[in-house]
């Protein structure tokens, strides 16, 4: 079956433009996934064995207590969700949770660290895309943290 | 791209506000308001152009610079949607219908919705931002087959803090693709969550014949300006619409300068490109 | 610039003489056209503008020391009326007040309001004793508040009614430099162009019309045609304030220079000696930045507005609800000067300065424009 | 025996806070305290170090009520010791600054204060609801008091315009004269307004004080003159130390007077009227007589009258010094420090105001010290509060209440300069 | 439509500020009328209880017992403001903050032990929140009109945070500093006196405080030269504002 995914996976934004010797070896660790709305990707604090590449739908990231759950980014198509499998000690930091039927490619974490650890170009080529959004998500906080609407009583 | 707002011909006194009486107040958030003004003086409602504000006085209060919000094609109202974050625009925001305000102007530059066929439109705002591009959405719905590719993307606090919110179905179905992204979220929430800047992604910008048009704060706009010159965007066709403490809105205070601007003259609506160095800077 | 609504005089001739015991009469030909005479006078330790009666209010051998952050009033050894170069005040005082109601408010029963704006001033000053520099702070503040799409009626009023006698200067300040601005030491302008020359044997005045009305108000004055000697004094004199003038600000490519020196370390260096206290451009006389402020009687029915001259120097000038803009004295300072001697040029076609040097005399600590546009020069060409 | 107790825990109308402790046995008042609870604030200390030129700003800030009474004691403390002697128009000018104090003080304590008592008001804005003219003539007449103020010193609260040896800068001729008009309207408006005070009902409460003021040789003592009292005293300032007898009582951060020797001594416009009568000027006399007024009035109540014919004294001064003026050469003399210790007392709108400095060569002050009129006066209130509340304790709680703060208001308390906080008890056991 | 309420409490003061309400003369009756009386025991008998629309508060904390009494004093306004040098930053008084208070108290008293004290007096605003500072020794009359009128109407008060320099420039009074040499603390105060003493030929003594951001340094440093010495300048710096933190900071460099 992988194979058949090999064009689908070279068409999504986050990979595109990886050369098709890269993009075989990523198939390996490949299946699509759907969630319904509300199913979670991926849970707070467990073992983070897998990444996801949204096709469709959207993704929210949930940081939750027992008192409230907030929603603090959100992933919709072409992006990226989870980096936890790459970087040790390679556990979630966040509940993932579909907001609406979503469609996914879903990469088996311990799979990609092998292929990455085996072919370091690969693994370089992986790690500077993911760099990329972890820098989008970054400017995205730093931005938030200005609180840049402002509090209506501020003034 | 310079228009000339309200500029007395008889030589009078430019700080002289004239008569408006509130025929309209609708609440939009918890502190922002929309009123409608309608001249009670001799001279009728005055004209104006997207993007364009005027400065309100309050009954011995005080002043504040306040952008324009409704529809050009309303000859005979003045809208404008009001944040109340100090004394004035708080007084302005409970002013009840048929008082009257002092307006002054309108004054400033203009968006540049007029321009050539079929040209992609970009709008971003954030915040209350969303105001002053509201007049210019109004104008692209009124003429929405001479633009192509028309997306308003507007970022917000929190859900309620969505300004015209209840008008999105409407722009959406004239085919204005409208997307919106909040900073906080409640687990409810089934939108985007993140900066407006995240939305650009899943955004087509087609460089050569877009015109980016971004209200919001100061470092938003600089954040999501630079987003768009990743995207291949000229500097110069990306504006935005500065603020800067003003008092007189007609050049002769000196508050509002910036660099060699005064936002309330050559401003508030400038094209990014001529901006550029300056708000690199700290503190200009 | 054409000085506003009135005629060059048709030819100017040679210059006339009047003798220094004429000059009272040509006070009074002005005040007989209807003016109020403003000119300058002895208050508080310094040479001030405020209205005069007659030569005897004038500071009749007085002369003024200046340097940096330093002023006295000192006498003179003759009897000369112009015999100073430049006191803390300039003519903005008159043609942009300090402070002016500009209208004033009641409530109506119905919940309106009427707005009744401050009639314009009726008086017609005629300004004695007006120096190059300050013609050309004049004309610059003209741009500003006359020239552009916005009038201020007032200013318009007052600049339009005002009768101008310009007097060169014929000595230097240490803290002069407006040959490098190229607005002095000669003055062009005014109505009446007049230079004192004061010896052991003789006082009388240079005249040169410039206006008609110049010229008819001359008119009515015993005066008489100058000899080639007495121009040649006269140049002489006005020679002196040329090579006297010590300060020189290097305004070549300074307005670029200045853009690309805004990142520069040099501002921080200033703002550690700038006391943020606003005097130099409360004293300066382009300088034209204010503030409104709007006022409400107890019973609030009654209500006005008031401008009043404000500084960039204030933290609260460029305040917004997030708070101030330029919250450091080094972002106001280098507002200040960015604006003087760069932004102006884009913004009104000529630098802001007029090298009167009074930004220099009247700071409390003597920081000097001049220097510190230098030193920029020196940081932007070693990086 | 029945008892009670009465508690008002601020005494209104007074400048500053004190309280009144009233215990009451049966129909025996055993024990009247006037408390004095205000923050103390260290003013002798904290002069210490400073430079002999700062003494008149910094002293002032005593009292926002007397500020030229303390700065003025300062200067003539301190010129004493320099050996200035300052005369001439600046002699004039001092005085005239006194009148404005006393026009304003008096003022504001005959009918914004006190008078309310005996209408019958809480206050003088319900007053004015009856007695508008009498409230409007007030507050004009209070008003000029401080325009004098304000033209000799810049401002009716703590002038900045007086230094040791003078003033900064004199007042122009033409900026003084402008005040003649108001002060010929308030000279015109006294006999009427003295009248109305005149015809108040007060209570027969005449006692047997020794009185001390200054006295002078040519005029009614404002800055200069030398201690006297109706029992004899009569010495130079600089023997004050030696003649009134400072000591700390527990209920008070004011310090209390006595004369050496023998008991008590009451400062303020009754003693200096009836030690100083015969310097009034004559408007001020006649209004006295109208007002049926003696050389002597020892009732306190009727103080009220003769802080008024004081105000008639000021405004007939004030005249005078004006009409007279001529601008002086220089706004002061030149003033060298020396070592010594110097005194200085003049007359507050409440009495004597006492101050003493020792100063170095360079002009550092080392020791100093300072009596405030209302500190000498407490033991005085005091005994007449008991003497006052005796015959009276089978009036109410609340009517006894209010006579005892009209006896205290009988003495202008200014609490604020004694030390301050007043609250009134009235224990009844 | 209810009249909003004032009331007027006192710490440890001379009283003047709270007098600069009676000195409105031409405005006080209608300032009555425009706004209940309820608690200014210097006017008035009448006392009413809490809550309070706008009190004002005069005086530096200097007891245990004030220290509470604001506190409760807080809990009863809507609105505080306090008005004047002590309230706004100790007043004279907060000299003892730089020396031995319990030397201070022996000096001036025989029996110390009857006398209750703290070793500071500090503003108002480092016991409670305060909702506007209004500024000098004493306040000046019509800023406090200006506050009392902004208030009732809901304004932001007309008053700026700005040098003496700024007013002096407006109304024409020659600088005192560069003209003759005094030093001034002008530059680093903030304005609202109505220029008083470069008008009357004298150096301001900082009876407003500091402007915010002051530069005292720069300032000290021309102070030294134009002649005055250290401990001049530490003295200048220490007067009715010397609680300040500006001032505060300034005087100990020069100690």
């Amino acid at each position: 079956m992988p194979s058949t995914l090999q064009p689908a996976l070279a068409e999504h934004p986050f990979l595109r433009g990886m050369t098709p010797e890269a993009l075989a070896l990523l198939t390996g660790c490949a299946k699509n996934h759907r969630f319904a709305a509300g199913e979670y990707l991926a849970t707070h604090g467990t073992q983070a064995d897998r990444c996801f590449l949204i096709r469709k739908g959207r993704v929210a990231l949930y940081a939750a207590s027992a008192a409230k759950s907030v929603i603090v980014n959100t992933a919709g198509p072409g992006e990226l969700v989870g980096w936890s499998w790459i970087i040790t000690p390679y556990r979630y930091r966040f509940d993932a949770r579909a907001t609406e039927d979503t469609l996914a490619f879903d990469l088996d974490g311990a799979c990609l660290r092998q292929k990455c650890d085996d072919n370091p170009a690969l693994g370089y080529e992986f790690l500077k895309r993911v760099s990329i959004e972890l820098g989008r998500r970054l400017d995205d906080v730093q931005l938030r943290l200005l609180d840049v609407y402002g509090e209506p009583d501020g003034g | 791209m310079a228009v000339e707002g309200f500029v007395p011909q008889d030589g009078s006194d430019p700080m002289v506000p004239e008569p408006y009486r509130i025929v309209e107040r609708r609440r939009e958030t918890s502190h922002t308001v929309t009123l409608a003004l309608s001249s009670a003086g001799e001279v009728p409602t005055r004209a104006f152009q997207p993007g364009q504000f005027s400065m309100l006085y309050a009954f011995g209060l005080g002043e504040v610079p306040i952008s324009i919000s409704g529809s050009t094609a309303r000859r005979d109202r003045l809208e404008y949607t009001i944040r109340g974050v100090g004394a004035v625009s708080k007084a302005l925001c409970e002013t009840p219908v048929g008082a009257m305000l002092g307006v002054r102007g309108p004054f400033g530059t203009a968006w540049p919705v007029a321009g050539p066929e079929n040209r992609d439109l970009l709008i971003v705002a954030g915040g209350i931002g969303l105001a002053p591009l509201r007049s210019v959405i109004y104008q692209v719905l009124e003429r929405r087959s001479h633009f192509g590719n028309a997306f308003v993307l507007i970022g917000a606090r929190t859900e309620a803090d969505l300004l015209f919110r209840d008008e999105y179905p409407r722009w959406r179905a004239a085919g204005l693709d409208t997307r919106v992204t909040l900073d906080a979220a409640s687990g409810s929430w089934k939108g985007s969550v993140g900066v407006v800047t995240s939305l650009f992604p899943n955004v087509e910008v087609r460089p050569n014949r877009t015109v980016a048009m971004l209200c919001g704060p100061e470092v938003m706009m600089r954040f999501a300006a630079q987003a768009l010159r990743d995207k291949g965007l000229s500097p110069h066709d990306i504006y935005v619409s500065m603020e800067r403490n003003m008092k007189c809105a007609v050049g002769f205070c000196g508050r509002c300068q910036y660099g060699a601007d005064f936002i309330c003259r050559d401003g508030p609506v400038l094209p990014f490109g001529r901006l550029e160095d300056r708000l690199v800077l700290q503190e200009v | 610039m054409p000085e506003t609504g009135h005629d060059h005089a048709d030819s100017i001739d040679t210059p006339s003489v009047l003798s220094a015991a004429h000059f009272g009469a040509l006070l009074q030909a002005i005040r007989n056209e209807g003016y109020t005479l403003v000119g300058p006078t002895v208050r508080d330790g310094a040479i001030i503008y405020d209205e005069i009666e007659s030569t005897q209010d004038l500071p009749i051998g007085w002369t003024d020391e200046q340097e940096a952050g330093h002023y006295r009033l000192k006498r003179r050894d003759d009897f000369a009326y112009f015999g100073y170069v430049v006191g803390p005040q300039s003519w903005k005082k008159f043609l942009l007040p300090a402070r002016r109601r500009l209208w004033s408010s009641v409530r109506r029963e119905d919940g309106g309001f009427t707005i009744e704006p401050e009639p314009l001033p009726e008086r017609r000053l005629a300004f004695i004793g007006v120096r190059a520099c300050e013609l050309a702070a004049i004309r610059t503040q003209d741009r500003v508040l006359m020239e552009g799409s916005f009038q201020d009626p007032y200013y318009r009023a007052a600049r339009q009614g005002a009768f101008v006698v310009a007097v060169n200067c014929v000595s230097a300040a240490p803290t002069c430099f407006c040959a490098s601005m190229n607005t002095g030491p000669k003055v062009s302008g005014g109505d009446l162009a007049l230079t004192e020359v004061v010896s052991p044997e003789r006082h009388y005045f240079l005249v040169s019309p410039q206006t008609a009305r110049g010229q008819a108000v001359l008119q009515r004055v015993e005066h008489r045609a100058a000899s080639d000697e007495e121009q040649d004094e006269a140049l002489t004199h006005e020679a002196r304030a040329v090579s006297q003038m010590r300060r020189k600000l290097d305004t070549e490519g300074l307005p670029e220079l200045i853009a690309a020196a805004q990142g520069s370390a040099h501002w921080q260096r200033v703002a550690e000696r700038c006391l943020a206290c606003t005097n130099c451009t409360m004293v300066c006389p382009t300088c034209f930045c204010s503030t409104v402020e709007d006022t409400v009687d107890l019973s609030g029915q009654r209500a006005e507005r008031h401008r009043k001259l404000d500084s960039c120097f204030n933290r609260e000038f460029t305040y917004l609800h997030t708070g101030s803009v330029r919250e450091s004295g080094a972002a106001r300072y280098r507002q200040w000067l960015t604006h003087k001697l760069s932004t102006w040029h884009a913004q009104f076609d000529s630098s802001g300065c007029v090298g009167c040097g009074r930004c220099i005399t009247w700071c409390p600590v003597g920081i000097d424009i001049t220097e510190e546009a230098a030193a920029l020069r020196e940081a932007v060409d070693q990086s | 025996m029945s008892s009670r107790t009465i508690e008002v825990n601020y005494l209104a109308r007074v400048e500053g806070e004190g309280a009144l402790h009233l215990r009451i046995h049966g129909d025996q008042v055993e024990e009247a305290r006037l408390k004095i609870f205000e923050p103390p604030r260290f003013f002798e200390a904290l002069l210490r170090g400073r430079d002999f030129r700062e003494a008149p700003d910094i002293t002032q800030r005593i009292c926002g009520i007397c500020p030229v009474a303390y700065l003025m004691s300062a200067c003539h403390a301190l010129e004493g010791i320099c050996g200035v002697q300052v005369d001439g128009p600046l002699r004039e000018l001092r005085r005239l600054l006194y009148c404005g104090e006393w026009i304003q003080s008096h003022a504001l304590h005959v009918f914004m204060l006190h008078a309310p008592d005996f209408l019958g008001y809480q206050d003088a804005v319900q007053m004015a609801k009856d007695h508008p003219e009498l409230v409007e003539n007030a507050l004009r007449l209070k008003k000029l008091g401080n325009a004098i103020m304000t033209a000799l010193g810049g401002r009716e609260i703590h002038p900045i315009n007086v230094k040791v040896g003078g003033f900064y800068k004199t007042p122009r001729r033409s900026a003084l004269l402008a005040l003649l008009d108001e002060l010929r309207w308030a000279l015109d408006a006294a006999p009427t307004m003295a009248q109305q005070l005149s015809a108040f009902e007060f209570p027969e409460f005449a006692q047997d004080y020794e009185f001390a003021s200054l006295r002078h040789d040519d005029e009614y003592p404002f800055n200069e003159g030398r201690l006297v009292s109706n029992r004899g005293l009569d010495v130079p300032v600089s023997e004050y130390d030696q003649v009134f007898v400072q000591h700390q009582v527990e209920h008070s951060t004011a310090l209390h007077t006595r004369v050496a020797g023998r008991g008590l001594v009451h400062l303020g416009p009754l003693a200096r009227y009836a030690l100083n009568y015969a310097k009034l000027h004559p408007q001020a006399r006649d209004v006295a007589q109208r007002a049926g007024l003696g050389e002597v009035c020892r009732n306190p109540f009727q103080s009220i009258v003769v802080r008024f014919v004081e105000i008639v004294y000021a405004l007939a001064e004030a005249v005078r010094v004006i009409e007279a003026y001529r601008e002086p050469d220089a706004p002061a003399l030149v003033v060298e420090p020396r070592a010594g210790t110097g005194y200085g007392a003049t007359e507050a709108p409440r009495g004597i105001c006492y101050q003493r400095y020792t100063i170095d060569d360079d002009g550092s002050i080392s020791a100093s010290k300072i009596v405030a009129p209302t500190s000498v006066n407490q033991a005085v209130i005091e005994r007449d509060l008991f003497a006052f509340a005796s015959e009276r304790t089978q009036l109410s709680d609340e009517a006894l209440q209010w006579q005892c703060e009209q006896a205290i208001r009988n003495y202008d308390p200014c609490i604020s300069c004694a030390c301050h906080f007043l609250r009134l008890t009235v224990e009844r056991t | 439509m209810r009249k909003k309420t004032l009331a007027v409490f006192k710490f440890a003061s001379c009283d003047g500020c709270q007098l600069s309400l009676l000195d409105c003369e031409d405005e006080l009756l209608a300032l009555a009328g425009a706004i209940e009386i309820a608690h200014f025991p210097e006017a008035s008998r009448a006392v009413m209880d809490g809550p309070y629309d706008l009190t004002l508060v005069e005086g530096s904390i200097t007891t245990a017992h004030d220290a509470e009494r604001i506190k409760h004093v807080r809990a009863q306004s809507r609105t505080l403001v306090t008005i004047g040098a002590c309230a706004t930053a100790g007043g004279i008084q907060a000299l003892r903050n730089f020396a031995d208070t319990a030397e201070y108290l022996s000096v001036v008293y025989a029996r110390p032990d009857y006398i209750e004290t703290l070793a500071s007096s500090t503003s108002i605003a480092s016991h409670v929140t305060v909702d506007f500072e209004l500024r000098g020794c004493p306040i000046d009359k019509r800023q406090l009109l200006e506050v009392i009128t902004s208030f009732l109407h809901g304004k932001r008060p007309s008053i700026t945070d700005e040098s003496l320099c700024a007013d002096c420039k407006r109304a024409d009074v020659v600088c005192v500093m560069v003209s003759k040499g005094m030093p001034c603390l002008g530059p680093a105060t903030h304005t609202g006196c109505g220029v008083l003493c470069p008008r009357h030929d004298r150096a301001c003594y900082g009876c407003f405080g500091p402007v915010t951001a002051a530069n005292t340094g720069a300032l000290a440093e021309r102070l030294f030269q134009l002649g005055m010495r250290k401990d001049g300048v530490k003295r200048v710096f220490r007067s009715f504002n010397a609680g300040a933190p500006a001032f505060a900071d300034e005087s100990r460099k020069h100690e």
